[in-house]
């Protein structure tokens, strides 16, 4: 102990707290506490959608539930893949973190297939609809704020994968070609597992709460 | 930024990966068996809340690794989000008037 | 987010050639005078849209030769039509609100003087922190072009209530390309204001020197955290209402617009929204928005009162708990301004509770200025000056501010100029007053070289005196009646009679002389740039770490040395020390700590 | 310096008090039963605030100019804070805002928590960029249904009533000025036909946004005085402004229409010719 942290603790009654500056107070890279502060304010982006479309359904007498067994089933695997996707994920973080650089960048890739797997899916179903007559402005049910609800949130989730899919991309590269350090991967898992979360809520709120029953 | 090591030993094991993978996919399937049981609307919605919540925790507990990071990180995080989340419920005493007030 | 690179700050070297060193520079210092020379630009447009707009209040038939020439059919014959008052006075809320007061205070000397304060090389993610100015700049950019399509900016006022705001050009001149762009400009400024945010929590609870305890931090740091975690909260949310109100106007759907509108007999083929909806998610943001807004001049004003009373703050963590608690409450008191919007009264009611308790730690804030003064030995600098002002117009708008938050007052008063006096007075002055205090105390440090007093004194008086004979007669008008957003108030019998329009005449002139004085400032900030004598390394013999290095300082600010600090930040006249006040990193022990 | 500061913001501060105090711009006299309750809420929040501002804008004049430097070298007061002081004036601030607020709740309870009385005479207003319109249930004392696609502003369907077809509709009155009997409550259902406005006459000390696809119930009763004033002295006694408060586009600033205030008998007769001119 240096003279100076010396005096330094006399100064402090003795004691150093992990908030006494000096280093992060949680033990982490400042990317990660980066990453983890913008997922905070996107959870909250993403709340408020979802509080928007839970105040204008309940606000509605009647709202229709389209979604037969075959969207649901739809919306099921889609699930399912996102939710294989982050172990995929929480697997690429690990090889990263024992340094087995080629393991790590093949994981990132099979989770960003799921991501791109996600996608295909989801832009069929929505041509589906599309073709249902169902759109942002109208549909077959006349409660335009469907369409609406439906679109905006799970366009902008899909916006997320695929924003997704492209940082999974860069930095696969960059790892396979040691240009990132194992933080990197970690800070992406981060984003990807967050985006893996918010369908979560998606999926239930949007498909399940609008399942033709029987 | 050293610090980034500190954690490296209680990593994520594959056994508990997996678990809670399969826990998640067990959740997802409870979901969508409620969906098809003939539950009242209100109910249903709490039910499915209350699931989704469940498998939100462990996504950020397990995958996102929050369990195993200070505590400090999780007391700076959580409050703030939960009670932002918290005030934007403030907003359905009137989506529920709404119906009422309508102009019919 | 992918800032792979941002641990390389630790140990990077200053770049070279012209375009990395002062357009796209990483340097949070170059960054911090980007959003600096951005706000003032804004508040330059926005007093010249006040003056034109006072102008027009009071001589709705004068000729503007010249504003014809900037909008043929804004100003047909050089006379400024009722619809392109509205839009100046939108154009002149939105930059005020957002590219003045969310930048400079925060964007701006937070950039430049948090991390040094710190004790930090630079912010924790150099990289982003340049992303952050330059997208803040093309909403900057995408903002002011609105003025330069066919039909004007929008009028819908910078809270751009839907319908109004939604349904297009049908709601009239100004709603239709105009609004579209307002909003795109909005979403892309709270997109530069997560980043930014985020930046700064980070930066300041990672890269704290040693010794730099959170007890220890200066009131400014403080203030700077807890604006972006107010940021960071609140931004997010007038993103999502945002993106809602474009695909409104985009992309056909209703989430604001019920069923059934018929606008000049012309029926709108949305239905199912609400309009009040909007109403809750702006607010949501509108109201921790102001707040965003005064907290880091409330810093500033408390850093510089102990620095030139040569007194310790009073209260330090009361000073700091406050802050907190007005962040905390900010969250919880949106809907003052829905009480009469059909929003349900008990939320009302409750709503006011909380509105009224966050007069408390204003109420001690004030009160601990108030004890920095008492007993200390003031020097009268044009920066305590702006500091001792703000104190003094943070209270008398504070308080018109308790009229408002009480359902029942506010019936009569609610959209009337008692509001609009009400807001300039805190935000449209006292916060900005608080940006004067720290111009004129950090840019010694800034740019190496001292302000000119005399014109800075000059400048307070006039400024001083002027903003309270705009502002003060407006919560007058307010309580006779006196509607906002009015463009003229000649087709309105109780408004049209000398006893209101003299007033208002009186209120113009004072606002064409305040804002002529503006001037001063103007010149004294770019002549002593060049011109004024040379700054020393602590010209105010004040404590913080910033004043241990030179004027400017140097790329890396410590030259590679990590100061460590071994003082809170409000060491002045302590008994015993053989100066009047102690450096936070002279290891030399307070016999009174 | 410290002088020049103290004095100017002492004058700032007397000649507030003394416009506040003199009454030189104030509220029109109430002419609503809630109004003086409003009017009491008012001024026992300007005495408070009024005292707090004095005591805060004299205090702070006082100390810059006791505390300036006066280069004698005078030792400064070391001094961190003082905890019991700041919960004495945490805690006295706390009970003053509060309680004020307490005090003005059942004002606000009254306008708002509970509805008009049965007997309430019920009217509707409907605003439109940049027009009033109010419409009265007829002898029926019921309103005929609107349909959106007959709404008409060139034939004056502002409501789009189908007079021929709706026999409830028929004996609707559709009026540009809103004509009450005094001293009798009034039920006031406001509807948007476009964008938001708001209803706002400063002499009812009422105030309402019209917030399109609702329909919003306010009610007052107007005080016998109500005769005997006006909102301005170019209009004849017992005809208020009712003006629009919410920008609701350009004409935002001459969307106004007028409040009539009669004796009943006076009112039926003005009724009746309204009814005669559908
Ligand atoms: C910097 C910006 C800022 C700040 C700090 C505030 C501070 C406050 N504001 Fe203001 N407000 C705005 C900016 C701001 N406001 C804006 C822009 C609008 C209008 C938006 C629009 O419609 O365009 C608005 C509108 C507005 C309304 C809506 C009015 C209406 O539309 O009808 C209300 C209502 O409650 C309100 C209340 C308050 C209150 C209670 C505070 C409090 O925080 C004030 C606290 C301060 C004090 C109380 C004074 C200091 C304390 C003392 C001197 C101690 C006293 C001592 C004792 C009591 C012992 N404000
Ligand atoms: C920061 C906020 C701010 C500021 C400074 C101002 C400054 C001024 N404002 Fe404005 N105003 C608003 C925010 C602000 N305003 C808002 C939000 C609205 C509501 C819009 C709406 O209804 O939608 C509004 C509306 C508004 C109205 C009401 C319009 C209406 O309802 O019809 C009027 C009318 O007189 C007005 C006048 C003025 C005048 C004369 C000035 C000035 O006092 C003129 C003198 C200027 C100064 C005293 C400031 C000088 C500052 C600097 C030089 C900064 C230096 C820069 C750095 C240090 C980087 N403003
Ligand atoms: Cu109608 Cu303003
Ligand atoms: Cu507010």
């Amino acid at each position: 102990m240096s003279s100076h942290a010396q005096d330094l603790a006399a100064h402090e009654g003795g004691h150093e707290s992990i908030w006494s500056g000096g280093g992060s107070p949680y033990a982490i890279g400042s990317n990660k506490l980066g990453m983890w502060l913008f997922i905070v304010s996107d959870a909250i982006t993403f709340s408020a959608l979802l509080v928007a479309y839970s105040y204008v359904r309940t606000s509605t007498e009647a709202w229709p539930r389209p979604f037969e067994s075959a969207s649901v089933i739809n919306a099921t695997v889609m699930t399912l893949v996102l939710l294989t996707s982050s172990v995929t994920m929480v697997l690429g973080v690990r090889a990263a973190k024992m340094g087995i650089r080629s393991r790590a960048a093949g994981w990132l890739v099979a989770t960003l297939m799921g991501g791109v797997t996600f996608d295909v899916l989801h832009l069929r179903e929505w041509f589906g609809l599309f073709h249902q007559g169902v759109t942002p402005w109208g549909n077959p049910w006349g409660t335009p704020l469907f369409g609406a609800t439906f679109f905006g949130l799970t366009g902008l989730h899909m916006t997320h994968v695929t924003i997704g899919v492209v940082y999974l991309a860069v930095v696969a590269f960059g790892t396979a070609r040691g240009k990132y350090n194992d933080e990197v991967v970690e800070v992406a898992g981060l984003y990807w597992h967050f985006v893996d979360l918010v369908w979560m809520f998606i999926f239930p709120l949007v498909y399940l709460l609008s399942a033709r029953i029987g | 930024m050293n610090a980034t090591m500190e954690h490296a030993h209680n990593e994520i094991s594959k056994k508990v990966t997996f678990t809670v993978w399969f826990s998640l996919l067990g959740l997802t399937g409870v979901e969508v068996f409620l969906a098809y049981a003939q539950l009242e609307l209100k109910l249903m919605l709490t039910l499915l809340m209350g699931l989704s919540l469940i498998k939100a925790s462990l996504i950020i507990a397990y995958f996102m690794h929050l369990r195993y990071e200070r505590r400090s990180l999780i007391l700076t995080l959580m409050p703030a989000l939960l009670f932002v989340v918290g005030m934007l419920f403030v907003v359905f005493p009137d989506s529920l008037r709404i119906l009422v007030m309508k102009v019919h | 987010m992918a800032d792979a690179h941002a641990e390389a700050v630790h140990h990077h070297t200053a770049p070279t050639g012209f375009i990395r060193k002062y357009i796209f520079s990483l340097d949070h210092k170059v960054i911090g005078k980007q959003y600096y020379f951005l706000a003032l630009a804004s508040v330059f447009v926005g007093i010249i849209l006040s003056v034109l707009m006072r102008w027009h209040m009071v001589w709705p038939g004068a000729h503007m030769p010249l504003l014809e020439k900037l909008s043929p059919n804004g100003a047909p014959g050089g006379v400024m039509t009722p619809e392109y008052y509205l839009s100046l006075m939108t154009m002149h809320g939105t930059l005020m609100v957002f590219f003045v007061l969310t930048t400079a205070p925060q964007s701006g000397f937070g950039n430049y003087i948090l991390p040094i304060q710190l004790g930090a090389e630079d912010m924790a993610f150099p990289t982003l922190n340049m992303l952050s100015f330059w997208t803040t700049f093309v909403g900057f950019v995408v903002l002011l072009s609105t003025f330069f399509i066919t039909d004007g900016p929008p009028l819908s006022g910078w809270t751009a209530y839907p319908p109004l705001s939604a349904i297009g050009t049908a709601a009239g001149p100004g709603e239709g390309m105009g609004q579209t762009l307002w909003i795109v400009s909005i979403a892309i400024f709270c997109l530069g204001s997560l980043l930014g945010s985020l930046n700064f929590i980070a930066t300041t609870l990672d890269l704290r020197a040693r010794g730099l305890t959170l007890s220890r931090l200066p009131l400014t740091a403080w203030a700077w955290l807890i604006t972006a975690v107010l940021m960071l909260l609140s931004f997010a949310v007038l993103l999502a209402a945002g993106v809602l109100l474009l695909l409104d106007r985009l992309g056909g759907t209703s989430f604001f617009i019920p069923a059934g509108l018929v606008v000049s007999d012309q029926i709108i083929p949305h239905s199912g929204g609400s309009p009040l909806l909007w109403q809750h998610l702006f607010w949501f943001f509108g109201h921790p928005e102001v707040y965003i807004a005064i907290l880091p001049g409330m810093g500033m004003t408390s850093h510089i009162i102990s620095t030139f009373s040569r007194k310790p703050i009073f209260g330090y963590k009361a000073m700091v708990y406050a802050m907190m608690a007005i962040g905390f409450l900010g969250f919880m008191v949106w809907g003052h301004h829905m009480f009469l919007s059909g929003m349900s009264p008990y939320s009302g009611f409750a709503f006011s509770m909380m509105t009224m308790a966050i007069g408390v730690p204003s109420a001690i804030k004030t009160f601990n200025w108030l004890g920095t003064l008492w007993g200390g030995r003031l020097r009268m600098t044009s920066a305590m000056l702006f500091s001792i002002g703000f104190v003094s117009l943070f209270v008398s708008g504070g308080l018109s501010g308790l009229f408002l938050a009480q359902p029942p007052v506010d019936v009569p008063l609610h959209a009337t100029y008692f509001v609009v006096g009400h807001f300039h007075l805190v935000m449209g002055v006292a916060a900005i007053f608080g940006m004067f205090a720290g111009t004129f105390f950090w840019f010694p440090k800034m740019f190496g070289r001292m302000l000119n007093e005399t014109l800075g004194k000059i400048h307070f008086w006039i400024t001083f005196v002027g903003v309270y004979c705009i502002f003060m007669p407006m919560h007058f008008l307010g309580v006779a009646g006196n509607i906002r957003r009015y463009s003229q108030f000649t087709e309105v019998d109780f408004l049209n009679t000398p006893h209101i329009i003299d007033l208002h005449m009186f209120m113009s002139y004072a606002a064409f002389i305040t804002a002529g004085a503006q001037l001063i400032f103007v010149v004294n900030l770019f002549w002593s740039m060049f011109k004024g004598g040379k700054a020393s390394e602590n010209p105010w013999e004040a404590t913080t770490l910033e004043w241990t290095i030179p004027s400017p300082p140097p790329f890396d600010n410590f030259a590679g040395k990590h100061p460590v600090v071994y003082h809170g930040a409000y060491e002045f006249g302590v008994p015993g020390a053989e100066k009047d006040f102690i450096m936070q990193d002279s290891p030399e022990i307070v016999p009174a700590e | 310096m410290a002088l020049a500061f103290a004095l100017v913001v002492a004058l700032i501060t007397v000649v507030t008090v003394y416009i506040f105090a003199a009454h030189i711009w104030w509220f029109p006299p109430s002419i609503s039963t809630h109004g003086a309750a409003v009017d009491q809420q008012f001024i026992l929040t300007l005495t408070l605030c009024g005292i707090i501002f004095v005591l805060a804008q004299l205090g702070l004049a006082w100390f810059v100019y006791k505390y300036r430097d006066r280069g004698d070298g005078r030792k400064v007061i070391y001094s961190h804070g003082n905890n019991k002081l700041e919960s004495m004036w945490t805690t006295a601030a706390a009970i003053l805002f509060i309680g004020l607020n307490l005090m003005g709740y059942r004002i606000w309870a009254a306008m708002h928590f509970t509805g008009a009385a049965p007997g309430a005479l019920r009217i509707q207003a409907q605003g439109q960029q940049f027009a009033w319109s109010f419409r009265y249930p007829g002898p029926d004392g019921q309103f005929g249904p609107t349909h959106v696609n007959l709404i008409n502003d060139a034939t004056g369907n502002f409501f789009g009533l189908d007079r021929d077809h709706d026999a409830v509709a028929k004996d609707d009155i559709v009026t540009a000025t809103l004509g009450i009997p005094v001293n009798r409550e009034i039920e006031l259902i406001l509807r948007s036909k476009d964008v938001g406005h708001s209803f706002y006459v400063r002499e009812l000390r009422v105030h309402q946004d019209l917030v399109p696809g609702l329909e919003i119930p306010i009610h007052f009763t107007t005080t016998p005085d109500a005769l005997n004033h006006s909102s301005s002295p170019k209009l004849p006694n017992g005809t208020y402004e009712i003006v629009c408060t919410q920008l609701c586009g350009l004409g935002h600033y001459k969307m106004r229409a007028f409040l009539k205030v009669m004796t009943e008998a006076d009112y039926e007769k003005w009724l009746q010719d309204q009814a005669a001119s559908q």
